[in-house]
């Protein structure tokens, strides 16, 4: 298991080397604001930014900073180029800090005996995936196939050769972390931490990056006009779908599925261990949201992004409102956990369509959010019996189709690529299924292979007795009391 | 001596505290502890699926005391633990057959007290 | 009480649903940078903001994203348009994030057994607070009536109907959400949780755009020259006020006030149970106090923004320093959650007078909110037996009025109404007096509706054994050994 | 022990009172954008800001919020300064929220009976610090020396007072408390508080600014060409330095090191409470790391901040797993709580080099990073036998020094001053060598006199027992069943 | 009557329990406790320190019966906790003089059950 | 046989531990629980109401062993936790009528070692 490990550091580290280190060679973006270096990349944009001034302002005559006269235009593209990237700083930012709402949910959603286990997943997740985004996920994205755009993959700018869009890459970079860390809860309490490092190599390095180039990298669907704002489809299915596929290959945790005396299977609730952790958790990812959809303008002088707001905020409420309902509905008692899943749902929802529909019609897009979780892991959990601790099946592939469909549904046609509504409901459900085939066969090989090679599953005696003392040798509330047999 | 282990509801404690400290027994310890008994329990939901949570919180105290200090104590737990309901508790008395005390390693009746 | 539920989610979605929620029928805010969409609206803005160059540029020829020629002119005002926009955004998403930590400090600072309930309040006031506040709250608050702003209350730009502000919308519904969470931590540990739901609708949907309109949507006080930059009274004292009612309403916990033998009655110390949340709560609240003071400047090219920041600081340190000496006299150890309070008293006491005080008086004002909120937690609990868990009321209300008051003693007169300094004190106590008045009374009024037909308290059962079981069905850290005796 | 707390608190008190805090008085930054006062003083810059736009544009004719015309060049300079102060705010206030992330980090590495005095010490550095750094601090830092910026020491602006910079005080004021903060960590579970609160009033007021002046400040260190971007130096190995000191000075936690049977020390493990804590600590840390790196351009007009949010993402990944490794190789499992400290050790080494380094150098800055901080902390801990509870010294220290080293190797020279490699290198050596003894010196004499005055530990009693009751009082985790035994 | 008290694995509480129910048994108490035995413990590892943990975690169950009742509740649990490795646990029997049902005050036999 | 419970301070459980071990007492059971003795306890202040502390924090040691090995247990006890102090903790001895060792069912003095 070092071995593995070892080598993967090792890979990473040397493919690193392998270009020089040092700053004479690889040179810096230019620390001065020229108009040049200021302009959004388009081709990295999630959606074509739409026409803004901006764009008007590209013909510069001189760099300005050896003392030249600089002409208004340039100073013009100048400003507007650095609220960009001031923009796209903060909100990558709390796109960033999103990784630390997953971990508090995960962690408060799943038993006291794994938390270490899940914290470090969360946190490696992270930095495996921003290491091999850089050195290879950035290319097959956002890189061009010879002069454009390949359709299925790009391929070159790896490592930031060619290019130096620093700014772009940073705020990719925390999506494409976002992705591969929804698996991590669908997985919990039961993963062999060395196979999740592998799993997240790839899916950052790899599958992310090629669906992703389908839909924001110029791809053959961006082409064809399907609209994904901020990633309901590439970010969040992308990894709800993995996370269905690890679930399913992983099985139950043990105590999940009982045999009563009669020998019927009786569906047992496995409670979190830290409510007021996963609620923090989901302000945390709520708060971070902000930035992952209203930074998704990709541009500082978009004002879509006060209406972003506005939409992310009521089908948030509502999602989390209509959940909490249901499962009272359902269980006679306002669950907690299923509300925190509804706020989440309310997200993932109206991450696709929060730019091209109405405040009103994000209402309806997270009410529906908020039903359609509850509903969605009643399924999953008690028909299709797929052991999902935190629901990320449900919250993210579930609601994120739904969000992409919402797009088409609801969608300002004009904003979009001047289909009718029913084409472009036909255009986004293509998407969705494409990324599900894809997402769902890689990760399936993948899955498989490491089941093969390494193992998938930790020991019984292990899952007992928890991950933390068996895959990391230490607990995470040290001195506190706590009933491990549950 | 006898060893008087009591399990109780855990919102009596304060109640039966005042009652032994009112007949004065002042030393005894307490742990908690969780109960099955004539009590049924309650049901938890937790994400729409019903468990039935069948080991109740109990409080559970155990006070050593000399023989003639057993009536006593039982009375004053009683009357501080009782209300009538399902779920009120027991109270079991065992044999001690002796008792120290660190600090001064007395034996016997005295290291009770 | 699943009824009560039922009808209030249908309300308010049928409410939404009532006008169309499609796309075509109701037009987005345009996404292009055009000055019109941008110029913040001047009737919105806590204060009016300050003459600033943003003003003169709203005479503009062309919309520009037609390919037009676009004036220099149209182009200052889209970069400061933008700039207010990215600015408002930001600060508002921190504001947001306030609910964190107002959940946090709530949570810290009661028991165990009741840490679900107060997640779920703190989580479901804001949903539904900002879905009321999207449907009327925003039009009571920032509405016209006919013409011009209304004395009293505004009645117009429901569902943002008329008007397409979602930046301030966005910014707005933050602050009213702060408002209506103050009180669930005065209320905590006893409230029924379906009773909170009907009180958090009515705060975000009538009481506090009410007497905000007075005082930031153009009304009586706004028109006499009341000053209240960032919302001591708007924000604070009404969510403090309200927290008194209730508290009074519901009675004290039990176990908090005993008899002792001698019949004489005895005040008790119920102790949160996780100080390390709490601890984190503040931190969050007071992160995010910087979203709400700088950002109340409404406007990106107001660079008195930087002095509130300064002021914010100053005036929080030291509400903190001086709590935790008066707490280290009163009991002889430097108390952490009095110290706590003392933080947030400052940040309450600053939030009126941050922009119009000198960092000197800041230290002042804070150095008095941080005895004053030790003396009132002492003063409501052991003098008027009014049980408070978390001290919100001496936090929130005794300070917003403290800071209101300041004001008038410490502002600078020249940045107020060119009144005196007696006269702008008079003022200023005018506007504390009547939001008093004005929530005392419908919060009254409120809370005894609730109280007889729903029932404002949770059983003697149900509290002794914890709202999380009797309200939700399940505790919030399972498999932990928790004394619930205390 | 009252008294000194008491006697502090009115020496601040009388300090700030001894000036007038009547507005009138004491004039408030002007609200309006003007360019003077836009312009951010270059010599308070961390490294002199590299020539921008901006800085072209002082020259202005008219203030222009009188409604006289205002030129094209002085709105130039109101877009570049409100940006700076948009940028600066925002990033400001996420260092402070960097505080939050100390706290959990700190609290959730010690054990429980301590957590409620450690949160305190977090809290009150900050309120403390920020107090002394207005009434001297700053002064001391930033402040001039007759007419220019003197070698050694400022010496004017105290209390803001002459020069009204409020914008670059408020980023400046949060990191003096950065570098406060680390010191309690590795002197936690054992401090006096009140000798804390001591300790915390002169690093702040004295022993950071005077270093901080020779760096950023214009001193001679800065006038040589020494480069430390964001404070691996000025910030991080101020406070490391002034750490190990502390600690050396406490002694060990009793248990840390006890003799067996044959009379050998052994080294023992004292684990802390709560992982998920200090997990959430270090997103926390991570997340306002952004603000302390991007945000150190002091320019929101200087793209370069693009460059950093790379280089430092990198670096912080790169620092976490090889960390992982490291302890991987060492112990059999990885570590939890030395991978947390990896990050850190990343994100430590990359501050000062952050805005010269290659991305691909910032890798190998950052796997350097994480290995060194593993070596030491069983350096520290093992040969040195010094108890740092937290690994304060060799994350802030020892990774802070390698990253002001890595400037020297690694930086683009370019950017620097205009010195050769090896030049650059012995520059970047002196500036370490000569801050290490400015620290120890001082902070030594420090903590002797203290130790002296009123002693700097506890008894071993109150020790044994928990800080939380012996200093506060009252337990952080009330009703939770906790083995303080250990 | 006798008071049983039994170490067990905490994995193995459920099982017990499904064994005692069969048996009829419906009443007991349990706590969670650290137990030091014949199983070694384990190392744990903190930050490269190597601390031998050998206080594991066990979970305590007491239960009082009448006398008659011994031999079928000592075999349920075996049954439940039985799993042929070392730490499977021990049964401690001990004498008890009196019971109480605090409810209704009923003393000895027909109180425990 | 005889079941042993030792009542002693949190901080002593290292020394007991390591006393029981130099008398090669390897078996035992704790538990953590609230002590209420001759040790008056401490007053907590909490946002400056003053509550007293009555129950303090103790752990309780379980230790079933054979006739012939009481002495040395309760000495070893009593040096590992004994500082003259007040709270230094109790000793209680109660008689065992059988140990049964789950994983082998070996009954009696074979068992409790
Ligand atoms: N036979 C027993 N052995 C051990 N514990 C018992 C026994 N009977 C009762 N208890 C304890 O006493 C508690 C209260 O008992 P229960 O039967 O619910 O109430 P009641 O005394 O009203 O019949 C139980 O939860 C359990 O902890
Ligand atoms: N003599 C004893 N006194 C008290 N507790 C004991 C004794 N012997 C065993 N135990 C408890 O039983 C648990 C299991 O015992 P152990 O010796 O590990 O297993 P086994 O029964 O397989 O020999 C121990 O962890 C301890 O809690
Ligand atoms: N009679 C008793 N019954 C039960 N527990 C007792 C009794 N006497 C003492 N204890 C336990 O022993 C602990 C120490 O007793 P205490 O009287 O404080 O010390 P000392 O042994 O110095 O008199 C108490 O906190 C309590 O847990």
């Amino acid at each position: 298991m070092n071995k593995i490990l070892f080598s993967l550091s090792l890979f990473l580290f040397t493919l690193g080397a392998g270009t020089s280190v040092f700053a004479e060679d690889a040179p810096v973006t230019s620390v001065t604001a020229t108009a040049e270096v200021v302009a959004p990349a388009p081709a990295t944009a999630p959606t074509p930014p739409p026409e803004v001034t901006l764009s008007t302002d590209k013909v510069i005559a001189e760099t300005g900073d050896d003392g030249t006269v600089v002409s208004q235009t340039e100073k013009n593209s100048a400003f507007s180029g650095s609220l960009t990237a001031v923009w796209l700083l903060i909100t990558g930012s709390l796109v960033f800090f999103m990784q630390a709402g997953f971990a508090m949910v995960e962690t408060g959603l799943t038993r006291a005996k794994n938390a270490n286990n899940i914290l470090m997943k969360n946190l490696m997740d992270f930095c495996v995936g921003s290491v091999i985004f850089f050195l290879v996920g950035w290319g097959f994205m956002y890189g061009k196939m010879g002069l454009e755009a390949g359709k299925f993959i790009g391929f070159s700018d790896f490592m930031l050769s060619s290019s130096n869009d620093t700014m772009s890459w940073f705020f990719q970079v925390v999506f494409a972390a976002t992705s591969a860390t929804i698996v991590s809860g669908a997985m919990a309490e039961r993963t062999k931490f060395v196979s999740y490092l592998v799993y997240t190599l790839v899916i950052s390095g790899l599958i992310y990056p090629i669906s992703g180039h389908w839909i924001w990298g110029g791809g053959w669907l961006s082409q064809m006009g399907f609209h994904d704002f901020a990633g309901s489809t590439v970010v969040h299915s992308v990894g709800g779908w993995a996370a269905l596929v690890g679930a399913i290959m992983l099985g139950p945790r043990i105590g999940k599925y009982v045999k009563d005396e009669k020998g019927k299977i009786r569906v047992r609730a496995i409670q979190g261990h830290n409510m007021p952790l996963a609620a923090l958790g989901v302000f945390i990812l709520w708060f971070g949201w902000y930035g992952f959809n209203c930074g998704s303008t990709l541009n500082g002088m978009d004002l879509s992004m006060t209406h972003v707001a506005v939409t992310t905020t009521l089908a948030a409420s509502m999602g989390a409102l209509l959940a909490m309902t249901a499962t009272w509905l359902i269980s006679k008692k306002p669950d907690v956990s299923m509300t925190l899943n509804g706020a989440l749902a309310g997200l993932v929802a109206i991450t696709a369509p929060c730019a091209v529909v109405s405040p009103t019609a994000a209402l309806a897009i997270g009410a529906i959010a908020g039903v359609l979780v509850v509903l969605s892991v009643e399924f999953v959990e008690k028909v299709l019996r797929i052991d999902d601790p935190v629901g990320a099946v449900s919250v993210h592939a579930v609601n994120g189709a739904w969000g992409t469909l919402a797009v088409g549904i609801f969608g300002d046609l004009a904003k979009l690529s001047n289909h009718g509504r029913l084409e472009q409901i036909g255009i986004q459900a293509l998407g969705i299924v494409s990324v599900f085939a894809w997402v769902v066969i890689t990760s399936f090989i993948l899955f498989f292979i490491i089941k093969k090679v390494i193992g998938l599953r930790v020991t019984e005696k292990e899952e007992l007795r928890g991950l933390d003392i068996g895959e990391h040798g230490s607990e995470a509330y040290n001195g506190f009391q706590i009933f491990s047999n549950m | 001596m006898k060893l008087i282990i009591a399990y109780i509801q855990p919102e009596k404690l304060n109640s039966v505290k005042q009652e032994l400290f009112k007949a004065e027994i002042y030393k005894m310890s307490v742990t908690n502890a969780l109960g099955c008994g004539q009590q049924k329990g309650y049901t938890e939901t937790y994400r729409n699926v019903v468990n039935e949570v069948n080991l109740l919180k109990k409080i559970r105290i155990e006070i050593a005391v000399s023989d003639s200090f057993v009536d006593k104590t039982v009375k004053a737990i009683i009357k501080g633990a009782k209300s009538n309901q399902i779920g009120d508790g027991k109270i079991f008395i065992l044999p001690v057959e002796e008792v120290i005390r660190i600090r001064s390693e007395e034996h016997g009746e005295i290291a009770v007290g």
